[in-house]
C-alpha cells in the first residue's frame, strides 16, 4: 500500500535531482531542488519521521531554497555559466566515475538493508526527538549553536564592503 | 674528556657566531685558538691512552632519549684514536691555510669549520649507533655549505650532489640501524642502540647480510669505493681549499672508519663473506683512480681521483682482514689525510696566486718558487709512498696483509703503486719542471712565512711517521687484535719455522 | 776493541753522508759556491775512511776465510701483529766490499764534481742530492733486513730521479728522470712481492734469518721468490726488458752518470742476488733464468752500442752489457766472480765516464761523437785516461777488465760443462769481441783524426777533475790483481768465505781448461780492436745498412714500448676519464636527479587550478579506496 | 511494505546525482545546490536506518545535518557574492589563478 | 516535564573556556577603538592559556552519553591544538594591521576553529566528530578568504569551501553507513559491533568513506589537490594556522578511530593506510621539488609530513601512536615557524612569497635567516634538530611494529626525506648566497625554474620586525631545538597516548 505513495515520491525526487543538474537557468534548478526536498519530506513521512519531514519542509524548502532564489536574483542573469567550456573531457569522465561510485555504494547499501520492524509507539514524534536532543545529544546541540554563530560571523565578514585598496 | 673534545669546537662555533662580522681578525684568531685547544686535548688523550688494552677507553655512557633507547655513548680505542689525532692536527692547519684565501663572510666560514670539527670528532668517538648517525649527518650540513657558499663556479651543483649522494646512502643505513635496534629488543630484550651491547647479538646470516649491505652502501659512498665515487671530483674541484683539505683528509676516512668499526663488531660473518667483493672493488678503485687521474687537466680533480686510488688501498687493507692489513689501513688513513691534505694546500697556494687550477697554466714553477718546490716534492713523494715517508709504511703493511689473504690482490695492488708514481710524477713535472711556461709568472711569488708554518707540521709528520711509525702502530695494535678475535679468525698462524 | 770499532764505525759511515745532505740541503743557499762542494767531498771521504777502518777492524776479528756476520740492531722500527721489523745493519765481507767501492769511487766522483759543477749557480742542491745518494747506497748495502734494504733501494731510485732531472728546466732531463723512477718502480713492485713471499713463508725479514731459513722453503716458493727478486734487480740494474731508462738517464750531469749509472746504483741488482745467494743458489732453475737474461742483455746492449752517436749513450749501453756479464756470473753460480767484475767495472767505467765528462766540459756540453774528433792532442790526460779505461773494458790483459771478465767466462764454461748449456759462454765470448769493437770506435771517433768542428778550442780539465781520473786509471790497471789467481786472488778468497759455500761443490765438477779459455778471451779482445781499428780508422763510421739502422733504433724496443704500452695507456685514461667516468657513471647519477625533477614537474602539472578537476580527483580516490577496501574486507 | 533497500537505493542515486552535478556544472550556484542534494540524500539514508534500528538517533542526526547544511549555504553564498563583486562571474572555471 | 540531565560541565571546561573567549573577543571588538585591538590579542591568548591549564589538570572521564571522552589522547591533542591556536593568534596581528584586515572576528574564528579541533580529538562519537570537523572547517574556509579585496584569497576560500563541503558529504555518508550497520554512531558501540562480526560490507564502506573525509582534511594524496592552491591564496597567518591545526585535529581523530577503536581489525586497514602514506610521501615530496613559491613549497611539504604522520597511524602500535603525537608537536612548531618567517616580510604591499624574494636576507636579518635555516633543516629531518628525532620515532616504530610493510614504509620515508633536503635547503641557500635587493640575481640557481635576474614586482623586500612574530619565532625555534637535543619531556608527554593502546 505504501508503494502507491513511494513510487511517485521517488520518481519526483529523481526527476528533481536531474533537473537541478541539467537546468540551464539557475532559477529552474532552484525550483527542481524544491521539488526534490518536498518529495523527500513525503518519504520521511513514510518512514515514520514526521518531525523531520516537517523540519525538511520548513527549513529546507522554506529558508534555504528561498535564500538561493534571493541570491540568484541578486546576481541577475549573469549567474549562468561562461560561454567557453574549459574542461571538455570532464563530463564523460565524471559520468564514468560516478557510475562506478554508484555501483559500489549500492553494494554497500544492499548489505546494510534489513526488513523494517514495526515502528514503536510515538516514533519520530517531535516529543521523542526533543527529549533526545536535550538528553543524549546535549553537546552536539551546543556545538550546532556555535556553528550557526560562525555562519552569522561569516556573513558579516564577507558581506562587508572591502575597505582595503581594491586589488584586481 | 671525550665530550670536551666534541663540545669545545661547537662552543667555539657559537662564540664566533656572536662576534660581529667586521672583526675578521679576531674571528680568525678565535677560530684558530679553539681548534688548537682541541689539538692540546687530543695530544693529552694520545699520551694518556693505554696501548695495551683493546677495550674502549675514557668511555662515557649517559641516557639521552630513554624512550627510544638512545644514549649518549662515547669512547675511544686504538682505531678511533689515530683519526681523532688526525682531525685535531688537520683543522688548525686548514684554518690557518685559509687565512689568505677566504675573504668574504669569514664569520660564517669559521662557524661552519668549527661545527664541522665538532661533528667529525663526534663521528669518530660515538659508540651509540644513533649518536653516530647524528654526527655522520651533522657533518654534511656545514660541509655542503662550505662548498655551496665559498666554492668555485659550479659550486651549487657540487654541493647538492655531495649532500644528496651521501645522505641517500646513509639514510638506508639509518633504517638498518633501526632494524638492528628491533632485533636487539627481540633477541636481547634490551632497548638500546649501544654498539657494544648490540655486538653481543648473534644475527642469522641472511639478516646479517642485508644489514651489512645497508651499512656498507653508506660507508662505500663516503670512502668512496668505485663506482660510487663520481661526487668526489666535483666536490673537490668546487670546494674552497680548506673545504677540500677537510673533505679529503677526514670526511673520506669516516667511510673506512665505519667499515673497521661496525663491520667486525656487528657483522662478524657478513664482513668476511663480502671481503672478496670489497677487495675487488678496492682494486678496481686503485687502478681506475690512478689511470683516470693520469688524464686529468685540473689539479684538484687529479688529486680527487688520486684519493679514490689511495682510499682503494685502505679498503684493500680492510678487506684483507689480516693484522698487517688492518693496521696498515688504519695508519694509511692518517697518512692519506696528511699527504692529500698537504697536496690540496699546495694547490691552494698556487690557486691563491693565479686563480687557476689547470695544469696547462703552469710550467717550470720550480725555478720561480724553489722552497715551494721542495715542499711539493716531499708531499708528492709521500703520496707516491716512497720508503722513508709515511705513505710507504701504510702501503707496505696493506699490501703485505693483502698478500697473505690472496697473492693476486697484492699483485694487482702493487700495480697501483706503479701507476701512482706515473700520474703524480707526470703532474709534478708538468707544473714544476720544464722551461718557464706559467701564464702569470710574475704572480708566482715564493711561499710566505705563514704558508711555510702550515706545511711545516705536515712535512715533519711525513718524515716522523715514515721513519718511526711505532707509536702509532702500537696504539692501534691491541684494538686490531680485538677486532680480529671478534671475527674469530686466528691471527695468521705462527709460522713453525721461525729460527730465532 | 775491533768489535767496538765495527759496531760504532759501521753506522757512523752512514751518518757522514746524512750530515752532508742536511748541511748542504738546509744551509746550501747561504754557503759560498765552492764550500758546498768541499763539504760534500769531505763528508764522502770521511765515510770512505770510516769504511776502511771498519774493514781493517773486521780483518782483525775474522780469520782469513771464515765469513763472520755482525748484525748491528739499531732500533725497533716497525711492528704490526706478528711482523716485527728491527732497523738493523749487517757487516760481512759482501757489505764491506760494496761499501768500500761505493765509498771510494763515490769520494773520487765528489772531488771530480767540484770541478765539473764549478760554473753551476747554486751547486749545493746537487751536492745535497749526491750525499743523499751515497747515504742511500750505503744503507742499501749495509741493511740488515730486507725492508731496510728496500728503503735504501727506493731512495737510490729517488736520488737518481732527482739527479737525472737536476737541470729540470730541460724537458728532456725531467722526462728522463720520471722515466727512470717509473721503470725502477716497476722493478721495485716485483721486488716487494718477493719480500712479501719471503715474509709469509718464513715469518721474518731479517737477512741472516732468511739465509738460514731458506732450506725450509719449498722448491716452488724458492723459485718464485728468486724470480721476483731478480725481476726487481732487472729494474734497478737495467737488464732486459727494463733497461730503457738507463740510456735516457744520461741527460743528468756526467759525474752522476759515472757514480750512479755506472759504478754503484745499477750494481744494486747484482748485490741483492749476492746478498741472498743462499736463496738463489738453492733455486737452480731461477739461476738459469738469471744467466740467460744476463747473457742476452749483454749481447743486445753491446750490439746497440756499436751504432750510438752519443758518447755517453755508448758508455751507458756498455754498462748494461757489463751488468749482463755480472748477472751471467751470478747465474753460473760464481757470485764472487760477479762481484769481482762489479768492482773492476766500477773502476774503469767510472774512469770512462769521467773522461767523457771532461770532454763535455771542454767541448761546452757537446757529446755527439760526430761533432768531436782530434781531441787526443788538446786533451792529452783525458785521452790517456779514456784509452786506459777502454783497454780495461775491452778485456786486454793486464788491465782489470780482462781478469774479471775472463773469470766469469771461465765459470760460464764450467757451467756449460756441468749443464750442457753453453749459450752463456758463447754469447759472453761474442759480446767480448763486440765490446772491443765499439770501444775502439768510440776512442777513434772522439780522439783520433781531424776535429769535426775546428772552431771549438777545447781546453784540458782542471786538476781537481784530473786527479780522480788518474786514481781511477791506476785502479783500472792494478784492479785485476784483486782477483787474479796469480796474485792469490785476495778479493775472491775474502768473498768466498761468505759466498763460496755452495761453490765448493761446483769445484768438483770437471775442471775447465783454464789456459785455453784465457787465450780465447784475449784473442776475442784483440780481434775486436782490430776490426774496430780497420772499420773506424780516420773517424769513418760505416752505416752497416739495415742492420745498422736496426741497431741504432735499439732493436726498436723503445718504439715497441711506446706503441704497445704508453700510447694505449693514454687513450685508455682519456676514455675512462671522459666518456666513461663523466658519461656513464656520472651520467647515471645525474639521470636520477633529473628524473626526480621531471617527476616533480609531472606531479606539479596535476594541479590544474580547476576546482572541478580536484573534485573529480576526490571522487576517483574514493572509488579506488572503496573498491579496494571492500574487496579486502 | 516498501523494503529498506528501495529507500537506500534512492538515497544512493540522489547522492551520485549530486556528485555528478558538482563535477559537471560550472556555475557555483548549481554546484552548491548539488551539494545540498548530496546532503539530503544522506538525510534520507539516516532516516531509513533510524526506522530500521528503531532508534531515534538517526533522526536527531538529520536535525544536526540540517543545521550544518544551512550554515554551509550561508557561507557558500556569501563567498559567491564576494567573488561576484570583484569578478562579475560565477563560473568556477574562471577561478584558476592559483595553480602549478 | 523532562528533568534536565546533570551536565558534567567540568569535563569540557577547556573547550568552553576557548569558546567563551571567542564570544568575549567578538563582543569586545565592537567597543574597542582600532588602536586598542592588541587587548583582543592579549585576551585571546589569556583564554587559551587558561584552557590549557584546565586541560592538563582535569581528571579523565567520559560524558555526554559517552560521546565526549577525556583521556590521554584528548589531553595531548587538546594541548597541541591550544598551542596551535596561540601561535595562530600571535602570528596574525602585525600582518593584519599592515594589510588593514585588523578585525576581532579573525581571532574569534581562530578560537572557534581551535575549539573544533579540540573536540575532534575528544569525540568518542561520529556525529560529534562530524560537527567538530565542521566547526573546524567552516572558520578555516572563511579565514582562507579573509584577505579582503584580494582575488587570490577569495579564490582560495572558494576552492577550499567547495571541495570541503563535497568531501564532508562523503564523510557524512560514511557515518550513515556505519550507523546503518552498527545501529549507533558511538565509537564504543561500533567497536563492539565490528568485534562481533566484521563481515558487514556496509561497515567497510563506511570506514572507507571516513578515511576519505579525514584524508581530505589532512590533505593526503589523492585528496591533496586543494592544499597548494588554498595555501598560496590564503593570507600567511591563516595558512600557518590551517596547516598546523587541521593536521593536529585530523591525526588525533585518526589515532582515536583507527588504532584505538578499530585496533582489532588492524589487519584490514593498516595496508590501506600504508599505501596512502607511501603515495602521499612520494607525491608530496616530488611535487615540492619544482616549486618557486614559498607558500606552495610549504603546502607540498605539509602534504609530505601528513604522509610521514600516516606512517605512524598505519603502524598501529603503542609506540607508533606516541610517535605520531610527538611528530605533531614538532610539526606544529616548525610548520608555524616556517610560515611565521614570511609573515614579517612584505614586498610592495604584497606578501613576499617567492623564494627568490628571500635572496640575501642573511645580511639584512641574520636572526631571521638563522631561524629559517633551523626550520628548514628540521623540516628536512636532518639530525641536530627536532624534525630528525620525530621522524626517527616514527620510522623506528614502523620498522619495529610494521613488519615487512613497515620496513618498506620506513625506506620510502627516509628516501623521500632525502629529496626533501633538496627543496628545503634551497631557501637558506638563497638567503645566505643570494644578492639582496630587488634585482634578484642569485646566479647559479639553475634548476627549479627560478628565473634569475627577475626583479620582484613593486620594489625591494621590506622587513617589518614585530615583537609578536619574533616571540613566535623564538618559541617555535626553542621547541625545535629542545626536541633536537633534549626531547625527553615532549616524548614523555606524548607517551600518554601510547599508554592507552597498551
Amino acid at each position: 500500500m505504501e508503494w502507491v505513495v513511494f513510487i511517485p515520491a521517488a520518481a519526483l525526487a529523481l526527476a528533481g535531482g536531474v533537473g537541478v543538474v541539467v537546468a540551464r537557468q539557475p532559477v529552474h534548478s532552484a525550483i527542481a531542488l524544491l521539488v526534490v526536498l518536498v518529495a523527500l519530506a513525503v518519504t520521511y513521512l513514510l518512514l515514520a519521521a514526521q518531525f523531520i519531514a516537517a523540519l525538511q519542509v520548513i527549513i529546507y524548502a522554506g529558508a534555504i531554497v528561498v535564500l538561493f532564489l534571493f541570491v540568484i536574483m541578486l546576481l541577475h542573469a549573469r549567474s549562468g555559466e561562461g560561454p567557453v567550456p574549459k574542461l571538455p573531457r570532464q563530463p564523460v569522465a565524471a559520468a564514468i566515475v560516478a557510475a562506478l561510485y554508484l555501483a559500489v555504494l549500492l553494494v554497500a547499501v544492499l548489505d546494510a538493508s534489513a526488513p523494517f520492524p514495526p515502528p514503536p509507539e510515538g516514533f519520530g514524534e517531535a516529543r521523542q526527538i526533543g527529549a533526545a536532543l536535550f538528553a543524549g545529544f546535549l553537546l552536539p546541540f551546543q556545538l550546532a549553536a556555535i556553528i550557526l554563530l560562525v555562519g552569522i560571523v561569516t556573513a558579516v565578514i564577507l558581506g562587508r564592503r572591502p575597505e582595503g585598496e581594491e586589488e584586481r | 674528556m671525550l665530550s670536551v673534545l666534541i663540545a669545545l669546537p661547537l662552543a667555539g662555533a657559537l662564540l664566533v657566531a656572536l662576534i660581529p662580522r667586521e672583526r675578521e681578525e679576531t674571528i680568525r684568531r678565535v677560530g684558530l685558538a679553539v681548534s688548537l685547544g682541541a689539538l692540546v686535548v687530543a695530544a693529552w688523550l694520545f699520551r694518556a691512552f693505554d696501548p695495551a688494552s683493546g677495550e674502549m677507553q675514557f668511555a662515557v655512557r649517559v641516557p639521552w632519549i630513554p624512550a627510544l633507547g638512545i644514549g649518549y655513548a662515547v669512547g675511544v680505542d686504538g682505531i678511533s684514536l689515530l683519526l681523532v689525532g688526525l682531525t685535531a692536527v688537520i683543522f688548525p692547519l686548514a684554518l690557518l691555510g685559509s687565512w689568505g684565501s677566504i675573504t668574504e663572510q669569514v664569520k660564517w666560514f669559521t662557524v661552519a669549520m668549527l661545527s664541522l670539527e665538532g661533528a667529525v670528532f663526534g663521528t669518530f668517538l660515538a659508540l651509540d649507533l644513533i649518536l653516530f648517525y647524528v654526527f655522520w649527518e651533522a657533518v654534511l650540513i656545514p660541509m655542503a655549505f662550505l662548498i655551496a657558499l665559498w666554492g668555485g663556479p659550479a659550486r651549487r651543483y657540487a654541493a647538492i650532489k655531495f649532500f644528496l649522494y651521501t645522505m641517500a646512502a646513509s639514510v638506508v643505513m639509518l633504517v638498518a640501524i633501526l632494524a638492528l635496534h628491533v632485533l636487539g629488543r627481540r633477541l636481547l630484550g634490551e632497548r638500546t642502540f649501544d654498539l657494544e651491547v648490540l655486538a653481543t647479538m648473534v644475527l642469522p646470516p641472511g639478516v646479517q647480510a642485508w644489514l651489512f649491505a645497508a651499512f656498507a652502501l653508506a660507508f662505500a659512498v663516503k670512502v668512496p669505493v668505485w663506482p660510487l665515487h663520481t661526487w668526489l671530483p666535483d666536490a673537490h674541484t668546487e670546494a674552497p681549499t680548506a673545504g677540500s683539505v677537510i673533505l679529503a683528509a677526514l670526511l673520506l676516512k669516516m667511510g673506512t672508519y665505519g667499515f673497521v668499526r661496525f663491520g667486525p663488531m656487528l657483522f662478524p660473518e657478513a664482513l668476511p663473506a663480502s671481503a672478496p667483493l670489497l677487495a675487488a672493488l678496492a682494486i678496481v678503485g686503485i687502478l681506475y683512480g690512478a689511470v683516470v687521474s693520469w688524464a686529468q687537466t685540473d689539479l684538484k680533480r687529479l688529486i680527487a681521483f688520486s684519493s679514490v686510488s689511495h682510499l682503494g688501498f685502505v679498503m684493500l687493507g680492510i678487506a684483507s682482514l689480516t693484522e698487517q692489513g688492518l693496521q696498515g689501513s688504519l695508519i694509511q688513513m692518517v697518512n692519506h689525510g696528511i699527504s692529500t691534505g698537504a697536496l690540496f694546500l699546495i694547490v691552494g697556494v698556487l690557486y691563491d696566486r693565479t686563480h687557476s687550477r689547470q695544469i696547462a697554466d703552469y710550467g717550470g714553477v720550480a725555478a720561480l718558487m724553489p722552497r715551494f718546490a721542495v715542499i711539493f716534492t716531499i708531499v708528492m713523494l709521500s703520496s707516491v709512498a716512497l720508503p722513508g715517508t709515511n705513505g710507504f709504511v701504510g702501503e707496505f703493511l696493506i699490501l703485505l696483509g693483502a698478500f697473505q689473504t690472496s697473492t693476486w690482490w697484492a699483485v694487482l695492488g702493487v700495480g697501483g703503486v706503479i701507476l701512482s708514481a706515473v700520474y703524480l710524477l707526470w703532474a709534478y713535472q708538468q707544473v714544476m719542471h720544464g722551461p718557464q711556461a706559467a701564464r702569470h709568472p710574475e704572480r708566482l711569488v715564493e711561499v710566505t712565512r705563514r704558508e711555510v708554518l702550515v706545511f711545516a707540521p705536515l712535512v715533519a709528520l711525513i718524515f716522523l711517521i715514515g721513519v718511526y711509525p711505532k707509536p702509532l702502530l702500537d696504539r692501534s695494535e691491541a684494538a686490531v687484535q680485538a677486532v680480529l678475535n671478534r671475527l674469530d679468525r686466528p691471527a695468521m698462524a705462527e709460522p713453525l719455522r721461525r729460527p730465532r | 776493541m775491533n768489535d767496538v770499532v765495527i759496531r760504532v764505525g759501521w753506522p757512523l759511515m752512514l751518518v757522514w753522508p746524512l750530515v752532508g745532505w742536511l748541511a748542504n740541503g738546509l744551509l746550501g743557499g747561504r754557503l759560498p759556491r765552492t764550500a758546498s762542494g768541499i763539504i760534500a767531498s769531505g763528508v764522502a771521504g770521511a765515510s770512505f775512511a770510516t769504511a776502511l777502518l771498519v774493514a781493517s777492524a773486521y780483518r782483525g776479528v775474522a780469520a782469513a776465510d771464515a765469513a763472520v756476520s755482525f748484525p748491528i740492531p739499531l732500533f725497533d722500527w716497525l711492528g704490526a701483529g706478528r711482523l716485527t721489523v728491527e732497523a738493523s745493519l749487517l757487516v760481512d765481507p759482501l757489505a764491506l766490499v760494496m761499501a768500500l767501492v761505493v765509498g771510494g769511487v763515490g769520494f773520487l766522483i765528489h772531488v771530480y764534481s767540484i770541478g765539473y759543477m764549478a760554473d753551476d749557480p747554486h751547486p749545493s742542491r746537487y751536492f745535497a742530492y749526491l750525499n743523499l745518494f751515497v747515504f742511500a747506497m750505503l744503507l742499501l748495502v749495509s741493511a740488515g733486513n730486507l725492508l731496510l734494504l728496500f728503503v735504501g733501494w727506493e731512495l737510490v731510485g729517488l736520488c737518481s730521479y732527482l739527479l737525472i732531472g737536476y737541470w729540470f728546466d730541460r724537458p728532456a732531463a725531467a722526462a728522463a728522470g720520471r722515466k727512470a723512477f717509473v721503470v725502477n718502480r716497476i722493478g721495485d713492485a716485483a721486488f716487494l712481492l718477493g719480500v712479501f713471499l719471503l715474509f709469509v713463508a718464513l715469518g721474518t725479514l731479517d737477512i741472516l734469518e732468511i739465509r738460514e731459513g731458506v732450506a725450509t722453503l719449498s722448491g716452488a716458493e724458492r723459485r718464485l721468490a728468486a724470480l721476483l727478486l731478480f725481476a726487481g734487480a732487472t729494474g734497478k740494474s737495467a737488464q732486459l726488458p727494463l733497461h730503457i731508462w738507463l740510456p735516457d738517464a744520461m741527460e743528468g750531469p756526467t759525474p752522476v752518470s759515472a757514480l750512479i749509472h755506472a759504478a754503484t746504483m745499477v750494481t744494486a741488482g747484482v748485490f741483492v742476488i749476492a746478498r741472498l745467494d743462499r736463496l738463489f743458489l738453492t733455486a737452480p732453475e731461477a739461476l738459469v733464468v738469471v744467466a740467460m737474461v744476463g747473457a742476452l742483455t749483454a749481447f743486445f746492449a753491446a750490439t746497440v752500442a756499436l751504432r750510438q752517436h752519443d758518447l755517453k749513450r755508448v758508455l751507458a749501453y756498455s754498462t748494461i752489457s757489463q751488468l749482463g756479464y755480472m748477472f751471467v756470473g751470478m747465474g753460473v753460480a760464481a757470485p764472487s766472480a760477479a762481484i769481482f767484475h762489479l768492482v773492476s767495472h766500477a773502476f774503469f767505467k767510472a774512469l770512462l765516464f769521467l773522461a767523457a765528462g771532461s770532454v763535455m766540459h771542454a767541448m761546452h756540453e757537446v757529446i755527439d761523437m760526430r761533432r768531436l774528433g782530434g781531441l787526443a792532442r788538446p786533451l792529452r790526460q783525458t785521452a790517456g785516461g779514456f784509452v786506459i779505461g777502454a783497454l780495461a773494458l775491452a778485456g786486454v790483459p793486464p788491465f782489470a777488465g780482462f781478469f774479471s771478465k775472463d773469470l766469469i767466462l771461465e765459470h760460464a764454461f764450467a757451467f756449460g760443462l756441468r749443464t750442457g748449456n753453453y749459450l752463456p759462454y758463447a754469447l759472453g765470448l761474442v759480446t767480448a769481441a763486440v765490446t772491443a769493437v765499439y770501444i775502439t770506435r768510440a776512442v777513434l771517433l772522439t780522439f783520433s783524426g781531424p776535429p769535426a768542428e775546428p772552431g771549438a778550442r777545447p781546453h784540458e780539465a782542471p786538476p781537481v777533475m784530473l786527479w780522480p781520473m788518474a786514481a781511477l786509471a791506476v785502479l783500472s790497471v792494478t784492479g785485476g790483481l784483486l782477483g787474479a789467481s796469480v796474485a792469490g786472488a785476495p778479493l775472491l778468497r775474502f768473498l768466498d768465505g761468505l759466498l763460496g759455500l755452495v761453490e765448493s761443490g761446483a769445484e768438483a765438477a770437471p775442471h775447465p781448461p783454464a789456459g785455453l779459455l784465457l787465450g780465447l778471451s784475449v784473442a776475442a779482445a784483440l780481434a775486436g780492436m782490430l776490426v774496430g781499428w780497420r772499420a773506424h780508422r780516420g773517424r769513418r763510421d760505416p752505416v752497416l745498412g739495415r742492420v745498422g739502422v736496426f741497431l741504432e733504433q735499439r732493436w726498436y724496443i723503445d718504439a715497441l714500448y711506446d706503441r704497445a704500452i704508453v700510447a694505449p695507456g693514454h687513450t685508455l685514461a682519456r676514455w675512462l676519464a671522459g666518456p666513461f667516468d663523466l658519461g656513464v657513471i656520472d651520467g647515471a647519477v645525474n639521470l636520477v636527479g633529473r628524473g626526480l625533477g621531471a617527476l616533480g614537474g609531472q606531479a606539479r602539472r596535476l594541479q590544474t587550478g580547476y576546482a572541478r578537476q580536484y573534485a573529480l580527483g576526490v571522487l576517483i580516490g574514493t572509488v579506488l579506496i572503496l573498491g579496494y577496501w571492500m574487496l579486502r574486507w | 511494505m516498501v523494503p529498506s533497500f528501495a529507500y537506500l537505493a534512492l538515497s544512493a542515486a540522489l547522492f551520485t546525482l549530486g556528485a555528478m552535478g558538482v563535477l559537471v556544472r560550472r556555475s557555483a550556484l548549481i554546484i552548491f545546490m548539488s551539494v545540498e542534494l548530496m546532503l539530503n540524500s544522506v538525510n534520507l539514508a539516516f532516516v531509513t536506518f533510524a526506522r530500521m534500528h528503531q532508534s531515534i538517533e538517526g533522526q536527531v542526526v538529520v536535525f544536526f545535518v540540517l543545521v550544518v547544511t544551512a550554515v554551509e549555504v550561508v557561507v557558500g553564498l556569501a563567498l559567491i557574492v564576494d567573488i561576484f563583486r570583484s569578478r562579475e562571474s560565477v563560473d568556477v572555471d574562471d577561478v584558476d589563478l592559483l595553480r602549478g | 516535564m523532562i528533568a534536565p540531565p546533570p551536565v558534567p560541565i567540568l569535563l569540557i571546561a577547556p573547550e568552553v573556556a576557548v569558546l567563551a573567549t571567542a564570544m568575549v573577543v567578538l563582543v569586545a571588538d565592537l567597543w574597542l577603538r582600532p588602536e586598542r585591538r592588541d587587548l583582543l590579542v592579549g585576551g585571546s591568548v589569556l583564554g587559551v592559556v587558561l584552557a590549557a591549564l584546565l586541560g592538563v589538570t582535569l581528571p579523565d572521564g567520559v560524558g555526554f552519553a559517552d560521546r565526549y571522552v577525556r583521556d590521554g589522547l584528548t589531553r595531548v591533542g587538546q594541548t597541541l591544538a591550544l598551542a596551535a591556536i596561540a601561535l595562530g593568534i600571535l602570528v596574525a596581528p602585525e600582518y593584519l594591521r599592515r594589510l588593514r584586515m585588523e578585525r576581532g572576528e579573525y581571532y574569534a574564528l581562530v578560537l572557534i576553529a581551535g575549539a573544533g579541533a579540540m573536540l575532534m580529538a575528544a569525540s568518542g562519537d561520529l556525529l560529534l566528530l562530524f560537527l567538530a570537523l565542521e566547526t573546524l572547517s567552516i572558520p578555516l574556509y572563511v579565514l582562507a578568504a579573509s584577505r579582503r579585496g584580494s582575488v587570490r584569497s577569495q579564490e582560495a576560500g572558494m576552492k577550499y569551501f567547495l571541495l570541503g563541503t563535497f568531501a564532508s558529504a562523503f564523510f557524512l555518508y560514511g557515518i550513515a553507513l556505519l550507523y546503518g550497520a552498527a545501529g549507533t554512531t558511538r565509537l564504543a558501540g561500533l567497536a563492539d559491533f565490528l568485534a562481533r562480526g566484521p563481515s558487514s560490507l556496509a561497515a567497510a564502506a563506511g570506514v572507507g568513506l571516513l578515511v576519505i573525509g579525514l584524508g581530505f582534511k589532512a590533505a593526503l594524496v589523492p585528496f591533496h589537490t586543494w592544499a597548494p592552491d588554498v595555501y598560496e591564496g590564503a593570507p600567511f597567518p591563516a595558512a600557518a594556522f590551517m596547516s598546523v591545526v587541521a593536521k593536529i585535529a585530523v591525526f588525533a581523530a585518526l589515532v582515536r578511530v583507527f588504532p584505538l577503536t578499530l585496533g582489532a581489525l588492524a589487519g584490514q586497514w593498516t595496508v590501506l593506510l600504508g599505501v596512502l602514506a607511501a603515495v602521499t610521501m612520494i607525491v608530496g615530496n616530488l611535487a615540492a621539488l619544482a616549486q618557486t613559491n614559498y607558500k606552495r613549497l610549504l603546502a607540498y611539504s605539509s602534504i609530505a609530513h601528513a604522509g610521514y604522520l600516516l606512517v605512524g597511524v598505519a603502524t598501529a602500535t603503542p609506540d607508533a601512536a606516541s610517535a605520531v603525537m610527538t611528530y605533531l608537536a614538532v610539526y606544529a612548531a616548525m610548520g608555524t615557524g616556517a610560515f611565521a618567517v614570511a609573515v614579517a616580510l612584505e614586498r610592495g604591499g604584497q606578501e613576499a612569497d617567492r623564494i627568490e624574494d628571500y635572496a640575501g636576507l642573511a645580511e639584512r636579518a641574520p636572526l631571521l635567516a638563522a631561524a629559517t635555516a633551523l626550520f628548514m633543516i628540521s623540516l628536512a629531518g636532518l639530525p641536530p634538530t627536532g624534525g630528525f628525532i620525530a621522524k626517527l620515532g616514527i620510522f623506528a616504530a614502523a620498522v619495529e611494529g610494521g613488519g615487512r610493510g613497515g620496513l618498506v614504509l620506513a625506506l620510502i620515508g627516509v628516501l623521500t626525506s632525502v629529496t626533501s633536503v633538496y627543496y628545503y635547503l634551497r631557501v637558506p641557500y638563497v638567503m645566505y648566497a643570494g644578492q639582496p635587493g630587488p634585482a634578484v640575481a642569485s646566479g647559479g640557481i639553475s634548476s627549479g625554474g627560478i628565473s634569475s635576474g627577475v626583479g620582484g614586482p613593486g620594489g625591494a623586500v621590506r622587513l617589518h620586525p614585530s615583537p609578536m612574530v619574533n616571540l613566535v619565532l623564538l618559541l617555535t625555534a626553542a621547541v625545535v631545538l629542545q626536541m633536537g637535543f633534549l626531547p625527553r619531556t615532549i616524548i614523555a608527554f606524548a607517551q600518554q597516548v601510547g599508554a592507552l593502546l597498551r
